[in-house]
């Protein structure tokens, strides 16, 4: 019984957090969030830099090489610091679903590039819930025509996926045609656009069944997302917890009130509870189990979960500085919203944990 | 059991109804507010000059006696007014502390004198007020106030911090708890002045919220000088009037819920694709749905118990508390819950998708200042539990001793 | 406005209240819940004798004729003090069928002996909810052969009002043909029994549509429950409270520590929203308002929720001794389940609640 | 990661599965338990024959030292036995007590004499302890007890009550905590000794659960003289001794719910109708499914990680509290839940619908006292606070204070 990280992954994670810590700022963030720029490039060039991005990628297409349980990680430190980079959108999806739906060429042409940095990539995998229909966007095998979702990191990207029908299609966005609409983004520190392409060039992913990989990838995903979501909730558990131990009322700590005592019980055990999902999930991905589906819904609700009530409790905890734009807490508030969104909400995914544990159970 | 009202009320209502019709605008979109479109100078001068409409048709302070100004009417009539007021575009917040705490605490602890110079032009909005108690190291727990108050001749010299006050950046006049003698424990060392907000030495700088709007400042005390007949109630006695203050407020019914939600909730719901299926079929949105009318219709209806009380020449009690616990907490769900409905789109700004979404978006941000502001979820439940259930007070270690002495301090 | 009930109303609470805390003991009901008694007698007979039981049916039916409001406040009394009475099965239940699908004839010659306590009555009156195959219970017009399901007082009933797809039939349980199976009742407080038949003589109730009558008297039962089970819940409540500041330990009053306060006031806040749904439930019912099935609904939700909430936490809340037999606390724990199912469980009834509102937007 | 076993794990559990199968019963119903159908005497008999067994297999204390009795083996080796144990109809709590707190804490306190004489008997069964330390006024607070302990000659005089005391009806000797010194402070006045459950003046009345069952007692001392031979421990030693025997369930990876709860839920809710569909097919349903096995889910892996620990040859921390928080409110919820499916049939006692109900039901009326047994919510939230959060222990009045002040005392 080993359920644990090797010291190796956890030597990895520990450099991550150093470079994070100093660079991921929440000076770094809010530059971001206030529209100064489109993503936090010092903490990008690093990750890249580490090889900490690509870890899952292969090292013949220029990856670290490392594996999944690596790459998680990662995600948990980049959610703790609230990096602001393209992490999810270059390398939970576009590149995996490259790697597994790629052919040969495909893969060696843009692995390297999206390992290097030299690519940012982006990709719509589909969702069991929308809002707008969706729009047209159609593919003649040759060119892709009409508007893309409302894509995370869409205005830098160089590259995305997109899953139309059962196809995967990639288009190169440097190609005729592409035009791009930034969208305005509940967290800011994530922005969106949509693409619209009129007569792009563009190809088929190789890989036979695109539903059947997008459905892969996006249990990737949501294991990947959780780790970040279990950081993200330890970053705000630890800091209400710290200022609830210098702030004082009534002649107290006010963290030596019972209720607030108890609330942080409560959110830690929501994280706990997230994070021992999120190893399963962690272990499922990296050992290619049958599990994985169930794995990966389950580490996306409790993860989910947990995120929301540590950001909505820790806002509470901190009392009327929290809810002020200069402290921090409200960033941990949107990105958790924005996690908890970004391949479909807990309801969608809490639905295909129920799915598979009934053909289980039958 | 009449949801009716009696004759009286109801020949009020009636006429507060043609006043309103014949004087004010009503509103074309439910979340539609006052002014939009004008600039702040421009939309405190419209603020203004509707204050000063009601106030002279007899409006503006129901409640007080026809001596200061006021109508002499009834707490139920004040309600009845709000009501009906309800559907029309006024000025929402901004005379609320002038009308509900500042000229009060004027009324019951001024010399006659200041109650001449202020009551009038106060009441009808030519002069507005705010109210300064909390400070960065004194929220939740208000007797820990360090802005300090030092006697200079006839006036008093004040240097400190307020922090919360809505409105300070356009108001003239505000109620100021200060400290004036560390060496008695901490409630008993407060004294309360009128300060002048234009004075020299008083700085306003807005607080920026997470949602992006700025409705209260920090403010700033160096060196301001009050003369000595601003004082509201005698020397060291702040605390008692500043009960007096709050107390202004229980005929306040608590927290409110806006009663279309859980509408907007099944027109949303009715718009968003779960599974290929319209999520309004789906049984947890339903029971989402359900669960928004217990929240929304329970606040509505412990407040009906409250103008029940009022009607009844009561005032109501310390339980209606409960209706901001409720409100500010089911607000926060079921604006999260709107947005999960719209899946991976739910990561726009709902500026992008139109009303509905705009509003939501709006309450999930607003959500965590109302949970905190006015009483955090923690403190309503202190009060609740203490002044309702009757259960022990916390333990305090901070009562009798000399405030200088407090660590805290 | 005047959303309270009236001082003669209060008055008649105060006289059920004061003969109920008399006779309606802890030991009164340990008779019923250990099996020696059928159902509290004496309390059943003061119920009967002050009128308080048949406060809704009228006058020229052997009723007091005071109206649904009156009988609102006698079931909240009777939810305090646990009263093991057939105060549901033959008030709120059948008598209400009859009076409101009856004939004048069957109203005359049943209403009487049901207001007099002459005859205990219980009914079935269909649910959205079921674990077994309905039995299969067959009326020709004239008599009834086979089981009826589970009834609450069946053992003890001379009359049963029996839904049979849209039809309400009704037997007299002293007729041939008739035998009774007591079942183990989760609340033995509340004790069951199903009904056999062998062509036993019966009739159908006169009023045209059984389904829409059955609904609206369901509809009336659920408000009337929620009085039970907001009294109930306040007793649980007003126990904790007060044991928690009898009860030392750490040198405190165990009702001084915020977790335990807090707990309180979540609890308190749970039974005022059920309180006022009651209430408005109340209005509706006693002035036949549309709003009834929405009010109702929604009444019985909030009470379920908050008497469930109530019972459970008050045992966590006295600590140890909250889960002996000799506490009254699991007497609540078993009521408040009884309570939360005899009509269907607060699911069916939310989702009642939902398609009123859906309907109402539309 | 890798849930697998190292081989010298593998090799262990090939060795424990080989025995068991050789010498145990399989369960062949979820539900099934020891000795059904016995009678009390039987089962006690069967189950002291089982643990006999057991004990000359050396599987009775596997972490104990040979020289003890034990096997000197790892805590992982504990672990995997109770694994494979878990299958078998085996006679659960009867001897937990025994092996778990009784007698390691007479093997670090006694003189060896005391060793010899009930090490063995105690392992193999032929004895059974129980632990006396919860009072009527000591529960959470165990500091609190009351029960006298007055020396007289070689001898201790006790008088006292204590509760709780799981299976003090077949037990023969119990490790009793007493106060012997009522002028010291709260924790510093006890006295731990070894008390003869058959001696004169040992009274056990069992007390009836809200579920009929009756696992605890009430133990009552009436002059009941123990041999100061038999004190564990020094004189006013006993908070000391007590704590070591608490630490003994250090090792203990807290709560756990059982494995199939969710499976369960599915079961019923195929069997039921809700609105003349399924109720499987209930969104609502289907939710509280995926919630249930995330809560089971969640605690069988955060026990995982605790056994990693164990693995490792560190101890479980504090943290490992949250297992049997989560699972004791998730047994109430889902159990409440199963109940809830079958709608108005679900007033009947489960006796009448059968297997996976009466299982249900049986949850249902055990979780109260779950939630409460071996800490309650409350405590354990404190001790997630406190010990694993950092955060400040509570107020405490009663600490300095000569036992005999307190006002509760």
């Amino acid at each position: 019984m080993n359920f644990d990280f090797s010291d190796d992954q956890r030597l990895l994670q520990d450099a991550v957090r150093t470079m994070l810590a100093e660079t991921s700022t929440s000076q770094a963030v809010r530059e971001v969030l206030e529209g100064r720029a489109s993503h936090a490039e010092a903490v990008w060039h690093n990750l890249i830099e580490m090889g900490a991005a690509a870890t899952a990628i292969p090292e013949q297409y220029g990856g670290a090489g490392l594996g999944y349980l690596a790459l998680c990680l990662v995600a948990e430190e980049a959610g703790r610091h609230l990096a602001a980079v393209p992490l999810a959108s270059s390398f939970y999806l576009a590149a995996e679903a490259i790697q597994r739906a790629g052919s040969e060429a495909q893969k060696q042409h843009w692995l390297p590039k999206i390992a290097s940095g030299e690519v940012v990539a982006t990709a719509a995998l589909g969702s069991r819930e929308r809002y707008r229909p969706a729009a047209p966007l159609a593919f003649d095998g040759q060119t892709l025509t009409g508007t893309s979702p409302a894509l995370v990191d869409g205005g830098i990207a160089g590259l995305a996926v997109l899953r139309i029908g059962d196809d995967l299609v990639l288009v190169e966005l440097s190609g005729t045609g592409v035009s791009r609409n930034p969208l305005p983004s509940l967290d800011p520190t994530r922005p969106l656009a949509e693409l619209r392409f009129d007569r792009t060039p563009a190809e088929r992913l190789a890989g036979a069944n695109g539903a059947a990989v997008a459905s892969r990838v996006l249990d990737g995903a949501a294991v990947l997302l959780a780790f970040e979501q279990v950081g993200g909730a330890t970053c705000i558990l630890e800091a209400t917890r710290d200022y609830s131990l210098e702030r004082k009322a009534f002649g107290r700590q006010i963290g030596s009130f019972q209720a607030m005592k108890h609330k942080m019980a409560e959110i830690y055990t929501a994280i706990e509870l997230a994070r021992v999902h999120a190893y399963y999930g962690a272990w499922a991905l990296s050992s290619d189990a049958p599990e994985l589906p169930r794995a990966a819904a389950a580490a996306r609700v409790a993860a989910t979960r947990a995120y929301t009530v540590a950001a909505e409790e820790g806002i509470e905890l901190h009392g009327g500085i929290g809810f002020t734009w200069e402290m921090d807490c409200h960033l941990h508030y949107r990105r958790a919203r924005h996690l908890g969104q970004i391949i479909g909400s807990e309801h969608a995914w809490r639905a295909r944990l129920a799915d598979e544990l009934i053909k289980e159970a039958a | 059991m009449d949801f009716r009202d009696t004759p009286e009320e109801a020949a009020f209502r009636a006429e507060v109804r043609a006043w309103l019709e014949a004087n004010g605008q009503k509103r074309t979109r439910p979340d539609e507010v006052f002014g939009e479109g004008l600039d702040d100078a421009a939309k405190l001068a419209a603020a203004k000059a509707w204050q000063a409409k009601k106030a002279a048709a007899g409006y503006a302070a129901i409640t007080w006696p026809k001596a200061a100004g006021g109508r002499g009417g009834t707490a139920m009539q004040q309600v009845i007014y709000q009501q009906e007021e309800a559907a029309y575009l006024v000025p929402g917040m901004i005379f609320e502390v002038s009308i509900g705490m500042g000229l009060p605490t004027v009324m019951t602890w001024a010399a006659p004198e200041l109650k001449a110079r202020f009551l009038r032009p106060g009441l009808a909005g030519e002069e507005i007020w705010c109210q300064l108690f909390s400070e960065p190291g004194a929220g939740s727990d208000t007797g820990g106030v360090r802005t300090r108050a030092v006697r200079d001749g006839d006036d008093w010299i004040i240097n400190g911090q307020k922090v919360w006050t809505s409105g300070a950046h356009f108001c003239d006049y505000g109620i100021l708890l200060t400290r004036s003698d560390w060496d008695k424990p901490k409630q008993e060392g407060l004294t309360m002045f009128i300060v002048d907000m234009k004075a020299p030495g008083v700085e306003v700088r807005p607080i920026h919220q997470m949602s992006g709007d700025a409705e209260f400042n920090e403010v700033f005390f160096t060196d301001v000088r009050i003369p000595d007949s601003y004082r509201l109630g005698p020397e060291c006695g702040g605390w008692k009037v500043m009960l007096s203050t709050l107390m202004q407020e229980r005929l306040s019914v608590g927290g409110n819920l806006p009663t279309d939600l859980h509408a907007h909730l099944v027109a949303l719901a009715q718009q968003c694709a779960w599974d290929e299926r319209p999520a309004i079929e789906d049984d947890r949105v339903r029971a989402r749905i359900a669960d928004a009318y217990l929240q929304q219709k329970g606040v509505e209806l412990v407040i009906a118990r409250g103008l029940t009380a009022i009607s009844k020449g009561k005032a109501p009690g310390p339980e209606m508390a409960i209706t901001k616990l409720i409100a500010a907490k089911a607000m926060q769900d079921i604006a999260a819950f709107a947005i999960e409905l719209a899946g991976p789109e739910g990561l726009l700004g709902f500026e992008a998708l139109g009303g509905d979404w705009r509003y939501m978006q709006r309450l999930w941000l607003g959500a965590p200042g109302a949970r905190i502001a006015g009483g955090t979820d923690e403190i309503l439940k202190n009060v609740i539990a203490e002044r309702v259930l009757g259960l022990p007070g916390e333990i305090r270690s901070d009562r009798k001793v000399p405030f200088r002495d407090l660590e805290s301090a």
